[in-house]
């Protein structure tokens, strides 16, 4: 599997991500600059974290003109799985590849701890390797995580399935419905706030993200697979 | 060249947490008068005057300054600036 | 016209003293007029007082300094430029230095702060290399008052505001209180950076004929004679001064950060620094000097951010995220493409020339020529010294001791001090975690940072207890390099060497003058026992308000190398029947300690007493235990000692302990006696421990449970785990939230 | 009750990064003619009318919604608004 991780101006967690899929997973990682227009080769895309532009504005705001982002737009499309952590999850919003928006944090600090996240549905290419209603510990580091969409938009993100994870506990930033993490209708589209590259390694507090890594790599071999057979 | 003043506020069924915060500590510093504060955004730019200038700020506004599923936004064009 | 017109002439800046109000004394003016051989005008008199000014040229610092022991073994570059640098092995070195940025956190906190990170972060870069950990040390006053509040809550944010958004994780640092900082607030900003050995970079502009370039933010009227304010005591007038307070812009320094890094490995790279204090001039005039050659500068090409910009404006602006580069002449296209790949502008602004000189160029003119290296010498001030009364009456005073009868809840109301408390509600603002190299997070003894692709660990802490140099500042300053080193040692980690910024009141009154004398020689005495040479640091003096100095803080930065990240240790104790131990009996030294600010309300005394040589032997002896892998939690005594100690092993864990004594429980429990550690050991190890650890005292064992038993012979004291755990997770919240 | 609209703005010397990093991404979007973009906060509130309302307002900014270190501040009173 070859794992684009995007990397915008004022991206910080690119190599994280870069080393949790390389050293975590094993497999292989290549960073695309902003300004490319090609994810071509690709079989699964990551916007990283950190603060594109700054911040600036709104976080996601800038980074979703990028000249890489029509073919992100393209990647899921194609059904491919496009993951974006953190300000990741905001430029996925930003972009209209997941429905909602950001607020700042209920207490408008920054906050970075590890918290607890239940997995809502397992049953995506993210999250097969969790069990449903699993407690895991990954880390958050954001000051605008407040998840927020109106209820017809909820009503819809429940009924689908597409609420991935949620706070377990207390909820550290105000988001609707404790949302920590939503999939796009196709499932193919993840965008969490919480950091599952900084829980890929057994040096860290937790690694329990890197199952969600995992359970990529094993769609990505089954539909290989499938493509090979059939 | 315009001056162009762009306001932008969330909308009214969106929480403001900062609007609350601000309250709290109105109402801690003894200002208890005070009542529903919402903090958006205030955006000075200038632009070469054109026939479409009002197209053209409400692209702006739409793609980038505002992101209209929690803000609205509202604009005033000023007078002629030279720079 | 180069709009010098309006600048008041040589004559009458001589005749009106105009010098004067820009911050030269009489003598230093006729000092600058004999280098010229005539009368500076407004531009050369205004680059003499910033370069002049004590915060860049440690005028009055430079005596005391020179006596730091700055060599050893592994140290590759010392004191001078950017940053210092210690190499750490497998052909890489760690690169790091503190900085203060009391003064502009004082008036803008926020800015302030934030502006201090951004600073520290670019001389460790400008080094050539990584940035890889940030540290904060911070001191306020009394949180019961609301500015100090205010001071507080917006100081953290402008280092998180900054760190986290350029991706360096904040890792440690420390946070005191009291009344002494209510209007000086200290903020120490402490930067780590990993780089490999080749790519060491230097500030110098070397190579006649090759060109110097301008690249990052633009210059705006920013801080303007920041560097003289910086060298003031803070009063009414400051506030006038603020005329355009520096505003950080750290998605900025990001791209900088970055693209610096690609022009490190570029050929063509002659010289790089970074624009801090007194921005152009000191980064031009200090580059020509060190390389005993000249620069040409034409000001007109100067990114400006504001129309009308006099070169007298331009060459003090202090506005952020600037840097000056050297680099071979014909190669200026190459290296533009690497910032502008960035987004980045670099613009050459001028040539190094043979005559050594700064000569400046502005609309057609010539505005300013100066010796380059006369602006780096400023003329050095001895200033008197005198042992205040205040320190030899603490000297004669007699032992003070508590009386102490309720102990559980004199434990409690000590942990519960916002000094001694958990400092979670500022980490947890801190992104620590970012590049997921953060092995230790804040909370322990020191924190650990791995170096990818090695087993190596760098374990790095800001420590300085300034009550004990309030007392007593060569002890205290022997005590703050000891306290580094127990810190780093605890968490597995060899000292290396250390940084420091020296932080006290006016040097211009002999009694903090020799507080300054007296610290530096104690953090001297320390350096040279335990092995950890000076390689960098700072000096901020005149951190007075109208209420007196500040306590003497001469903050110590301190970087340790882990050998294997198997040895890390940390603070809270991890199997229920480990066996124990104390290294060191206590004594009754209560000077300066947190009981006593507890129940007296000010420190009087003596400072506690530190024998290095106990000191060193102690430390090699717990590393060389840890490093064999017989302890499972280490933790140094330091404020609030054992009883405070003890608890924060608990906490944040399900054990307690059952521990015997056969001291008195005041001395045992409260004395901050120094070169004391706690150490747990599991059963099968207590042997070894025990022949490796001389002065290692069995006491007890961890058991599961929450109550801490702990006898006397004729008093057994019962601490209950969650009640003191939450008196000291919730004091700063506490404090900090204002909701009703 | 009256409604009060405070407008804060940024020091005319002082650097805002948002703005100008705002402007370059517009320049990017070929919004060339876009110039000298500031971005500044717009607080609406509610507020009892006193005779001393301007005071009020005043205070209010002066201590809390704005930073007069780097920020200077106007302000609107607007219709009686009935809540
Ligand atoms: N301002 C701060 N920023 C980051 N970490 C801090 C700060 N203050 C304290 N800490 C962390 O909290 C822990 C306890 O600090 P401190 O009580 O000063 O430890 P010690 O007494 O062992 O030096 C350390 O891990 C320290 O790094
Ligand atoms: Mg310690």
């Amino acid at each position: 599997m070859k794992t684009a991780v995007i990397v915008f101006p004022g991206s910080n967690c690119d190599q994280d991500m870069y080393y949790a899929i390389k050293d975590g997973l094993g497999e292989e990682v290549e960073y695309v600059w902003h300004a490319e227009t090609s994810l071509d080769g690709f079989d699964a895309v990551m916007i990283p974290g950190g603060f594109s532009y700054g911040d600036y504005l709104r976080s996601g705001a800038i980074a979703r003109f990028a000249g890489i982002m029509p073919a992100v737009i393209q990647a899921a499309r194609e059904g491919k799985p496009v993951l974006g952590v953190c300000n990741g999850f905001q430029i996925l919003l930003e972009a209209g590849l997941l429905p909602g928006a950001m607020l700042k944090n209920k207490k408008l600090k920054f906050i970075c701890k590890t918290v607890n996240l239940k997995v809502e549905n397992n049953n995506t290419l993210f999250t097969s390797l969790y069990k449903k209603n699993e407690i895991i510990r990954i880390p958050i580091a954001h000051g605008e995580g407040n998840y927020y969409c109106d209820d017809e938009t909820l009503h819809m993100l429940k009924t689908g399935g597409q609420i991935v994870f949620t706070y377990d506990g207390e909820n550290p930033n105000g988001s609707k419905a404790n949302i920590a993490g939503i999939v796009n209708r196709a499932g193919n589209v993840l965008g969490m706030m919480p950091h599952p590259e900084r829980a890929a390694d057994a040096l860290l507090e937790s690694s329990d993200g890197l199952r969600l890594f995992q359970s990529i790599l094993n769609h990505w071999r089954e539909s290989a697979h499938a493509a090979y057979t059939s | 060249m315009r001056k162009v003043k762009v306001y932008i506020t969330l909308k009214e069924s969106v929480l403001d947490p900062q609007g609350q915060a601000v309250m709290q500590s109105l109402h801690n510093m003894d200002y208890q008068n005070v009542k529903n504060v919402r903090i958006g955004k205030y955006i000075e730019l200038e632009m070469e005057d054109s026939a479409d200038i009002n197209q053209q700020i409400e692209a702006l506004c739409d793609k980038l300054l505002a992101n209209t599923v929690i803000e609205n936004y509202r604009y005033e064009i000023d007078e002629e600036v030279h720079s | 016209m180069p709009l010098t017109h309006l600048e008041p002439s040589p004559e009458q800046i001589e005749r009106e003293k105009v010098y004067r109000d820009m911050g030269l004394t009489e003598e230093e003016y006729r000092k600058v007029k004999k280098l010229l051989g005539r009368k500076p005008n407004y531009t050369e008199t205004g680059l003499f007082s910033v370069m002049w000014s004590e915060h860049c040229s440690y005028k009055t610092s430079k005596p005391v300094l020179k006596n730091f022991p700055t060599e050893g073994k592994h140290v590759l570059q010392g004191p001078g430029e950017g940053a210092g640098i210690v190499d750490i092995g497998d052909n890489q070195a760690v690169v790091f230095k503190i900085e203060s940025h009391n003064h502009p956190s004082a008036i803008e906190p926020y800015q302030g702060a934030a502006t201090g990170v951004g600073g520290i972060i670019r001389d460790v870069f400008s080094m050539g290399a990584r940035p890889v950990a940030l540290l904060d040390s911070l001191r306020f006053g009394d949180l019961k008052n609301p500015r100090v509040r205010y001071l507080f809550e917006e100081v953290v944010s402008g280092i998180a505001g900054y760190g986290n958004c350029i991706g360096i994780p904040t890792v440690g640092g420390e946070l005191q209180f009291d009344t002494c900082y209510n209007g000086n607030p200290l903020v120490n900003a402490m930067c780590v950076g990993i780089m490999n050995h080749e790519d060491i970079q230097v500030g110098q502009a070397r190579g006649i004929g090759n060109t110097v370039m301008y690249v990052g933010a633009s210059t705006g009227r920013d801080g303007i004679n920041g560097a003289t304010f910086a060298s003031e005591e803070i009063s009414e007038k400051s506030d006038e001064k603020r005329s355009a307070v520096q505003v950080g812009d750290p998605f900025m320094e990001k791209l900088l950060v970055e693209a610096c890094l690609e022009l490190t490995k570029h050929e063509a790279l002659v010289g790089i620094q970074d624009m801090g204090a007194a921005g152009l001039v000191s980064s031009a005039s200090e580059m020509a000097a060190k390389a005993g050659v000249g620069i040409h500068m034409n000001l007109d090409r100067i990114p400006q951010r504001e129309t009308n910009m006099t070169p007298y404006e331009m060459m003090l602006s202090e506005s952020q995220e600037r840097m000056l580069i050297v680099i071979k002449k014909g190669s200026e296209e190459e290296i533009k493409a690497i910032f502008a790949r960035w987004g980045l502008h670099a613009v050459a602004v001028g040539e190094v020339i043979e005559e050594e000189v700064l000569r400046l160029e502005h609309r057609g003119e010539i505005v300013a020529e100066v010796p380059s290296d006369a602006l780096a010498a400023a003329p050095v001030r001895h200033m008197p010294s005198k042992v205040p009364e205040s320190y030899i009456k603490n000297q004669s005073a007699p032992d003070w001791v508590p009386q102490i009868t309720d102990y559980a809840g004199t434990v409690k109301r000590l942990l519960s001090q916002p000094s001694l408390a958990s400092k979670e509600w500022v980490t947890s603002q801190y992104d620590y975690m970012v590049q997921t190299n953060t092995i230790v997070a804040p909370g322990s003894d020191a924190a650990v940072v791995r170096v990818r692709g090695t087993k190596k660990g760098l374990a790095m802490t800001t420590d300085c207890n300034a009550k004990y140099l309030a007392l007593d500042p060569k002890e205290g300053g022997r005590i703050a390099v000891a306290e580094a080193a127990r810190n780093i040692v605890c968490s597995g980690g060899l000292p290396l060497a250390i940084t420091d910024c020296l932080n006290f009141g006016s040097p211009e009154k002999p009694e903090v003058f020799w507080q300054i004398e007296e610290s530096a020689k104690g953090m001297s005495e320390a350096c040279k026992t335990l092995e950890t040479p000076v390689i960098s640091g700072n000096v901020s003096l005149y951190n007075e308000t109208d209420q007196g100095a500040i306590d003497p803080t001469p903050v110590v930065g301190m970087v340790g190398l882990i050998e294997n990240l198997d040895h890390v240790v940390t603070v809270p104790f991890k199997n229920e029947g480990d066996a124990v131990y104390v290294i060191g009996r206590p004594t009754p030294e209560f000077g300066g300690s947190a009981i006593q600010m507890l129940t007296e309300g000010r420190a009087s005394g003596k400072a506690p007493a530190l024998d290095l040589s106990v000191e060193k032997r102690r430390q090699s002896q717990l590393l060389e235990a840890i490093k064999a892998g017989y302890v499972s939690s280490a933790h140094d005594l330091s404020e609030g000692g054992l009883a405070c100690a003890l608890a924060e092993s608990v906490f944040g864990t399900p054990f307690a302990c059952d521990l015997q004594f056969e001291s008195d429980p005041v001395e045992e429990l409260f004395a901050e006696t120094q070169s004391r550690f706690v150490v747990s050991v599991p059963e099968q190890m207590m042997k070894a421990f025990e022949s490796v650890v001389e002065d290692a005292m069995f006491i007890g064992r961890v058991t599961r449970g929450v109550d801490l038993r702990l006898s006397f012979s004729d008093v057994t004291v019962t601490l209950n785990r969650p009640e003191l755990e939450k008196a000291w997770r919730g004091a700063l919240s506490c404090f900090m939230t204002t909701e009703n």
